[in-house]
Formats: C-alpha cells, structure tokens, sequence
C-alpha cells in the first residue's frame, strides 16, 4: 500500500474488510444492509451528528461526560444517571484500554474479572467483545446521542462493530489516536486504518446515514499550544472528507487564558472552513469541541469545581458547539457517576449563565486569532508542500521533520522538540519552537512573551518553567511561578 | 561523578496505559537528583521491566499506572522478578491504580501485598519518591554515599 | 438633633456615650485608652485594614467568608477553620440577628439554648452579650483580619464592644443596614445613629488606630442596578469620611453580566474617589468588595458552585480588592463550615487562575461604565441638591421623594418603586424607573433595552418578568425567560 | 369575584427576620390566585400575626423564617392562637427554618409537632402552596367554590 490522501474505491475497502471482521470473533455479526436500516430508524433527539448541527444553528453549547464501565448493563445505567441526574446533551461510551491497544482478549477476561468482583475493572466499556447485539441492547435502553470515544490506533473493528450497533458519532483519528495514544506505532499505518474508518463512514453516508467524525483534539492534553492542535485537526478534518465523511467536530483543549480559549475556537472554525473549502470539501457541516482543562487537577474537589467552571465558562463564551466535561474526581481517577454528573450541572449551569452574553471580539482576542491563524498556516503550507499537495503523505514527512510536532508524546514518531510554557498573562507559547515552520516575525513573538514572563519573574526559561507551568493548576493557579 | 557510577533505575508506564507526561517529569527529575535512568515509556508488559532490569543492573523498578488498570497490570511482577533471579529489586509503584475513587489506605495494602515497597497516590511529590529511593537504597547498602 | 452631615464634635460625641454603653451591662467593660493601646499591639497581618491596602496595592483580590456562631469557642473553631482550611486571607464576624435588633436578652436566651442543644441556634456571634472580654479571646485565638459584619440598625454598642475588643474593621451604614433590614426605623436615627459608629472609628484614628468601615454594597441583594447601590456606596462613604473615617469599603452585589458586573466595580472606583476629593475628603484610602450573587442559588450543590465560581471570575477580572463568597449550601441557609470553606476554595482556584489575565477595557465594559456614571451622577447631585448641599438630609428627602429608591427593601422608608429586570443579554435595567432623577436619553436607554427583551420573548415586560428573573438562577439560568 | 367574598390570609417573615423578596413576591402570587392577603412584612412577632389573623377573620396564617432562628421563633404560636380562641386556624411555615444543612424530614416533624398544618422546604414552588392552601380550605368547608 502507498499512503495516498486519496478517497478510497469500494474495491479498495472491501478488499480488507472480511480480515478486519476476523479479527475477533464477534466480528462476523456486522451485517452492513441490515445496520443501514437500523441507522434509518433511529429518531433524531438520538441522533448525534442530527444534534450537533442543531446546536451550530441555534447557537448552544452541548454538554457531554466521559464514562464507560466493562459490563453492559452498568454501562446502560451509568449513561442513563448522566443524562437524567447530570443533565447531559450528548453522552460517550468510552471505550477501556485493552480494547485501545487490540488486546480483546485481556478485554475479555476484564469482563469476567469485573463480574466476579462486582465493580469495573476495566477504564471503559469493551465495545468489540460485547459485539453488535450487546452495542444494542445500549443504544436502545439509553435515551440519548451516543459516540464512541476511545484512543485505538487501529480501530477499525471497533468502528464496524459500533457503527453497526447504531453509534451515531465516532471519535479518533489516524495522527490524534496514535501520537498521544501510541509508542511505536507508524503514522503510515494509523493513518491508513483510519481512512478505513472515514471510508466507513462515508460508505453510510453514500446510503444516507449520516455519522458525527471527531478528530481527538487536546492530543496529549499539556500545554499543547492551539496552532499546534489547529493543524492536526484540520489535516485530520481533510483526510475525513476524502473518504466522504459530511459531519466532522474539530476540537481544542482548553489552555486557560480566556483571550486565547476563545481565539482558539474561533480561528479553529475559520480556518477549518477555509482549508476544507479550498481542498474541495465544501459540503462538510463543521462544528466544534471545547474539551475542559486536560492537565493535572486539584485534589480538592471545591477546587476542582472552579476549574471545570472556568472551562465551562470559557467554552459558552467562545460558543463551542459541544464541551467536555471534568469532574471533581479528576485528580483521583475515574470517578464515581455522582462526581461525573456534578461536573456536568456546574458546566451546565455556568452555559446557561452565560448563554444570553455575547462576549464580542476584543482587540485582545482578535490578535490571538490572528496569530494563531499564522502559525496554523506556516504548519499546514509546509505539510502540504511536503506532500507534495497531499496531506496524508504530507504528514508523515513533517513529523519526521518536526514540522509537525507535540509536546510530551509517548510516540517515537513525534520529535518531541518542541517545548511550551505559559507567557506573563498564561497563555500557552512555545519557548522552543522546535523545527516548527514559523516565519522569522512568530518565533520573535514567541521570543518576546517568553522573554517579559522570564523577567517578570527573575529567572530564565527552563524545563523547569515548563515543569511548574505543567502542575500549576493542580497546585491553584495559571502560570507556574517560582515561590 | 561519572556515569558508570550512577546507580540505575528503570522508569516505565505499565501496561496498556499512554500517559506520557508524568514519565517524562519523573525522568527529568530522577536524572537530576543523580540517578540513571533506563525509560522504557509507555506500554511497557511486565517482562520489559524484568528484562531491562536484569541488562542494565538497576536497583529499582519504578512502575506507573494512571488509567485505572493498575490492579490487574501489576498483579505479579514480583513472581517474574523473584523467578528471573532479581526478587529483592525494589518495586515502587504509583499512580491511579484503581477505577474509581478508593480509600487510598486500602489500595496500599493492596500493591504492599501483591510484593510492592513503595505505594504511591495520584499526586504525590516527586520529591518524596526521590527521598524513599535513597531511603531505601540506602538500608540495602546500596547507597551511593 | 438635627442631622447634618457634619463631623460630631467630642461634646456631642461623649454626651450620648454613657447611654449607649448602658445598653448592656458588658458595655460597662468597655475602656477607649486601653483600647488604644490594645489596637497598637495588633501585628500587620492580623489587621484588616492594612491588609486590604496591601492587596490594592499588589493588585490581588481578598477572598473573605461569612460565618458566627453563638459560642465563643465554636466561634473561634469556625473561624480557623475557614482560615486554614477554606484559606480564607479575611475573616468574618457574622452577628446574629437578635443582636441586630437590640435583642440582648433573646440572644442571652440562644447563647443558654445552643448552650444546651450543642449546636449553634443563632445565626450568628452575639458580640455584645459576650462582651469585650469574649471578643478578645476570639480576636487572639484567631489566626486572621477579623471584620463585624451584621445588619444593625442601631450598631453603636455593637461597634464600642467589638471595637474595643479589637476588630479592625466593621461593615455597616445608615442607610445599607436601615432600608434592607428594618421595617419602621427612620432613616434619621439610622444615620444618625451610624454617625456615631463612624465618628467612633474616627476617634480611634485621632488615636493613630486604623479601622476599615464597609458600607453594605449588596442592599437587597435582588436585582440592585449598580447606579442604585452607588450611589448609596458613595453617599456612605462621605457620611463616614466626615466623621473621620480613613480607610474604606465600597460594595457591590454582583448582578451576572460580566460585562456590567466590571464596569460595576471600576465605575464605583472612580466615582467614589471623584466624589470624596470633591467634597473634601482627599486623604481616605477606598477599597473595593464585590459580593458573589446575593440572590436565590440552585439547590443542587454543583450547580451553586457554579454559580460562585461565575461569581469568583468576575471579581478577579473586575479587580476588587476583595470577595464575599457564597457556599454550596446557600439555598438550604446556614452553611456548615465545611461547605463554607468549598466556596472558599472555588473562589481561590479562579482568582489565582486569573490574577496573571488582564482584562482590557473593552467597548462593552466602557459604555456600562459610562451607563453606571451618568446614572449614579444624577442620583448623587440631584441628592445633594435636595439636601442643600448636605448629604445627610438629602438622603432623607431623597429617599421620602424616590430619588434614591431600593428595589424589594422591606423598610417603610424607600418608596419601592423602581422595578429592576434583566435585558437581553442579563445586565440589570430597570423596567420601572419609579422617580429616580434620570435624564430622559438614560430613561429611553433603559426602556430600549427592556423592549429589546420584551421582544426576544414575545411578551411585554411586566411583574411576571420579575418574577421569573428572581428566581431564573436558582433555576439555572441568568435571564428568567418563558417557556 | 366581590373583594369581600376573598378568603383573607396573614402573610408574615417573623422574628428578627429581615428577607424581604420572597414575601413579596408571595403576596403577589398569593393575591393573583384570588386570596386577600395581610401582608405583615417582616420583623414580625407573633403577637401581631395572631391579632391580624383576629381582627382581620383570617383563615391561615403563613409564617415565613428565613434566616434560621424558626425554632426559636416560631415555638408556641399555635398555642398563642388557641389562647386567643383561633386555636383551628391553619398554620403554614417555610424557609430555612434552622441553621446549618439539616434533613428536611426531622425538621418537618419538628415543626409538625408544634402544631403547623404544613411545613415547607427552601425553593418549594408557590404553586404547591397555593394548592395546598385550597385543599386545606375545602377540606373545612372554607373553600370559595
């Protein structure tokens, strides 16, 4: 195979699919005709993708949790408590670890180890060994849109399977669910099985199903610098509607700097328009993810609260169509449902708050806009160029390169290089850029904000800096100065 | 002091968890207070610990597990450590261990059972882990000092 | 008497300062030189006045709780408590309302019941029946800058016992603690009775003692335009500052536009200091305090943290000096101190989180500060106007004539007439303008905005609206829209 | 409906209770439901509620405690009212009738046995109050229709 960002022929697709469903047993119940007609019947108030596009309309911002237990009808009970007691808008299934990494059969004896006990042993629900008819027996007893959300470099199983039982919004992508999710795994290869995903997807929508496609946006979720996001979404966001997928939700991770928050969903919204229009994707309905504060929390919960409110804030004033939500447990774990659902009222009551002001664009957030659309543009030029006018294989040359490149990743095949500290006002720069393509005018304004913050507090930047900007908000605050 | 003298620790993320942040901090701040360091990374099965611990001579096997697998990934690596001749290596583990929020008390007893000597929680000072290494090292005469 | 804003003379002063410490028999305990040199042993850190000048002066916001109880040593639990565990930087005194009313023997009465019952059956620390003697084992065993804060009508023996005992600040007014909490005291013995407090406070400055005095900002705490608790601000702040007060505290209660709610803080700043120059009180030191929402919270704790944390972001941009925090358990009424020190801890994580985020004027902020002028300045001089150039009888008329008016006040004393109701975007109008003496372009602005409402909900402004946006927080929405 | 056809009401914050908003805006929704209200205001003693309810024929009296002193202020008003020969006219409170978070169920018994008819929670719906209050009234025959 030749990684090409090229749409897929059926040909293509099918030629692989039989070994895909082979892959575990329960694969050979995906029945691709008969999901259709399952997908036609499913009403909107449950559809996920038919509910995100509602919101962009009506200018909401939609409230969804993270969760997922190892048995179904824990599962079932556990979505079900966070749509009536946590008010959620859209609800996950997140998927356990071993399923991530194709260990299904670790997965099973989860399974079996999590009955014998009578608690989840497992971080997420094994959708692939539960199989379509157990992936049902959830979409039908919860009352509310579902996706799958996860972390698999090569979910490709996971995406017929749950596809099949009638999941109506899928979450991953070929660089955001291997970079941060994935040691040693090739960008060629997780590129390539997940243009099987979107091809899958864009197959349903040849038939008229329409399913939601969310690249993973907070990437490794520390101090991840927007353009640096920007460009992985929006690559992400192009390799998906090659392989005709119609409804995509970008994401961003909350940096927290309000000025930036906003700017970033802003410009993340602009930019995505313009690149998909300009590539030849003008047909795409494009909404957004504000993900809450992905770093280290607060132990205390009373503490926590005023982080997830702040995300919460930050998400409703930059009109995010959809935000994730913390809870309180966040520092210690995954938490309990109830803490799941406080989460969510905090969130929901600060959307509703603020739901009725418009926050304008200030001065402050406009040239956060503009910068963050220069550097995304030095980046996705360059990795365009590198391609040779094709972003797949333009991707795999600019992370060799360090073109493209995230911070704190377990793969091997990100340089690592670059490093991000907080400025004087705790927006998120980078102190070294790395082999980023910034022009001459980024890197000295880079320069310039690392340069007033180190002053400020008498001390050069350092790993250091970054180290205590990394742990800053669990300790209770922003920027993380020297004592 | 040169490198060959350094007493070496192997640092990894056990199991099927990616969390890479907190491996790169400790890293940096292990190698500072003196020590050298074998990462193994993230995604690390037992047997690679057991093995790098036996190439490289260390003296602690530092495990983390921050995705709530913990019980079920650490559950023995003792047995592999007592079977492949290093059975008094010292085994530190941390983390979030369990799904759930947990009475850490009883999540310590637990690791402390299963053959762990050092039991941390989410959280915990980097500093205080390097203090029990050199606690610890030092009871077993393997001090630098 | 005839009340004039005029500084009392130590004859007018001491002619009536035996009566007032025969209240009371602990009144008798009450000893002014060797309060003196009580107050002169206060280290910096424990002195509320000093502190609040160091934190305008290093830009920081001040968290601060409410709390009492009626026990001497559960008092001083409750207050360290909150210190250590709720980090609270300033500490309360929190007065039951027995004491409030003059009530000495039914507080006598609750101290013997809670005495009995091993909890605290008054809501508050019942300073005057615990004496000087009781207070200073509070002020020494407390580990903080300790305020009075009440509700008192008539605080003149609550003022002479915990002065003496060595509080270092007290809140209160003639106005801010007659109209929203009294029915039938007239507003010239309530002034004229805080003359007293006032000219006490000034005594003790004569003395080199600094003690800081808090005009109650809030009111009724329900929908209080900020130009209606200004310019009550501002009239205090110069009934005090005549007295010889040094060293002040104006308050606003937070409406929940954020918008509004900064210019709110940096309109009362900058009238408040235009205001005291011109009439000749150059030398006061003016802080600001910003009340979390004073009105009905959500039952649901995650959602009251919510609505601090929305509470706690808007002081920190806006920059007071200090916050009043509100706790999880606001709807369910006295908090326990554990819930006490939650919000405390919520509002610490925000304001540390954006102590580093400055918040430029924008164009919004601006014209609500102009908004907030222009209003309170017609209050203020058409007060001044009424009173012949005095503020003291100008408020007295101007309150029997609707120039100054409180919304929801229980007082016989305020005409009650203006109807305050949320715009389209949340800030605070009024739908009513009642006699407040605005010109006719502020009077067009406020109907312009109520009918901009009116429209978005299709239906005309009315009492209903009032209802629903009294109540529209506590059911987890700013604006009180229809269904 | 004539003004003097409309069943009266004593409306009331009592105790040193200062909570102006909620009692008027019960005396707006009471009114709008076709009940005279007596509107007492706040800093009402018990006293007073009882000789409105007298002079006035009122058929209920609706004490409001905001601030949690109720227990203290509220004991003994029914025994005032049998004193005063009202001893069958029905007694509602509400609020935040203690200090500090308490079960609501312990508190309703409480108030219960000092002999209030209903006793309601902060954040009840007036509504609730307002059915309630023609259910009370027609189960004694007081009803308007």
């Amino acid at each position: 195979m030749e990684l090409k960002n090229k749409k897929w022929t059926h040909d293509q697709f099918y030629a692989i699919r039989g070994e895909v469903l082979n892959q575990w047993p329960t694969g050979a119940a995906v029945d691709f005709a008969e999901a259709v007609k399952y997908h036609e019947n499913i009403p909107a108030k449950k559809h996920f993708a038919k509910q995100l596009v509602k919101a962009k309309k009506n200018g909401r911002t939609l409230t969804q949790p993270r969760a997922g237990v190892a048995l179904i009808n824990e599962h079932i009970n556990l979505l079900n408590f966070l749509r009536t007691e946590g008010e959620a808008d859209l609800l996950p299934t997140t998927i356990d670890s071993y399923t991530r990494q194709n260990q299904y059969a670790e997965a099973e004896n989860g399974i079996e180890e999590s009955k014998r006990a009578g608690r989840s042993l497992l971080n997420g629900f094994p959708a692939v060994n539960h199989g379509v008819a157990g992936v049902r027996k959830v979409i039908e007893s919860v009352n509310g849109p579902l996706q799958v959300r996860h972390g698999t470099p090569d979910a490709r199983l996971l995406g017929e399977i749950t596809l099949a039982g009638g999941y109506t919004a899928y979450e991953g992508g070929g660089i955001s669910y291997n970079i941060p999710y994935a040691k040693s795994v090739s960008l060629e290869k997780t590129i390539y099985d997940w243009q099987y995903c979107d091809r899958l997807v864009g197959i349903y929508a040849e038939h008229g199903i329409e399913i939601n496609r969310e690249p993973f946006g907070p990437l490794t979720g520390t101090l991840v610098p927007p353009s640096v996001s920007h460009a992985v979404a929006i690559i992400e966001g192009i390799l998906a509607a090659e392989q005709g997928v119609k409804n995509i939700t970008l994401g961003y991770g909350q940096c927290g700097n309000l000025f930036q928050d906003i700017a970033a969903i802003k410009a993340l919204e602009q930019l995505a328009e313009e690149y998909l229009n300009n590539h030849g994707y003008p047909d795409c309905v494009l909404t957004t993810v504000f993900h809450q504060w992905m770093g280290g929390f607060p132990q205390d919960e009373a503490k926590a609260f005023g982080v997830i409110s702040w995300g919460a804030a930050a998400a409703a004033l930059a009109k995010a169509t959809k935000v994730i939500v913390k809870t309180p447990h966040e520092a210690l774990g995954i938490p309990t449902k109830e803490a799941n659902a406080q989460g969510l009222k905090t969130t929901r009551q600060l959307i509703n708050m603020l739901a009725d002001q418009p926050f304008p664009l200030s001065i402050e957030v406009q040239s956060e806009i503009d910068i963050i659309k220069a550097e995304t543009r030095c980046i996705l030029d360059k990795v365009y160029e590198l391609g040779n006018g094709d972003f797949a294989q333009g991707t795999v040359a600019a992370f060799a390169a360090g073109v493209l490149d995230v911070p704190f990743a377990p793969s091997r095949y990100t340089l690592n290089k670059i490093l991000p500290a907080r400025d004087n006002h705790g927006a998120v720069r980078l102190f070294d850029i790395g082999n980023l393509p910034f022009t001459q005018d980024i890197i000295d304004f880079h320069q310039a904000k690392m340069n007033e913050r180190a002053k400020a507090e008498g001390r050069n930047a350092s790993f250091q800096m970054v180290i205590d900007d990394i742990y800053a908000i669990s300790k209770g605050r922003l920027v993380g100065r020297p004592h | 002091m040169m490198q060959q003298e350094r007493t070496k620790v192997i640092l990894g993320v056990i199991g099927a968890d990616c969390h890479a942040v907190g491996n790169k901090i400790l890293e940096h701040v292990i190698t500072a207070a003196g020590y050298e360091v074998v990462n193994l990374g993230v995604l690390v099965p037992q047997e690679d610990f057991v093995n790098a611990a036996i190439e490289t001579d260390a003296k602690a096997i530092l495990v983390a597990s921050l995705y709530g697998h913990g019980e079920i990934d650490c559950r023995g690596l003792r047995g592999r450590c007592e079977e492949a001749g290093i059975g008094d290596i010292l085994l530190y583990v941390g983390g979030n261990l369990v799904v759930g929020k947990t009475d850490f008390h009883e999540v310590k007893e637990k690791f402390l059972e299963m053959g762990y000597n050092r039991v941390y929680e989410p959280g915990v000072l980097l500093e205080r882990v390097i203090e029990d290494l050199q606690q610890d090292l030092q009871e077993r005469g393997l001090s630098r000092d």
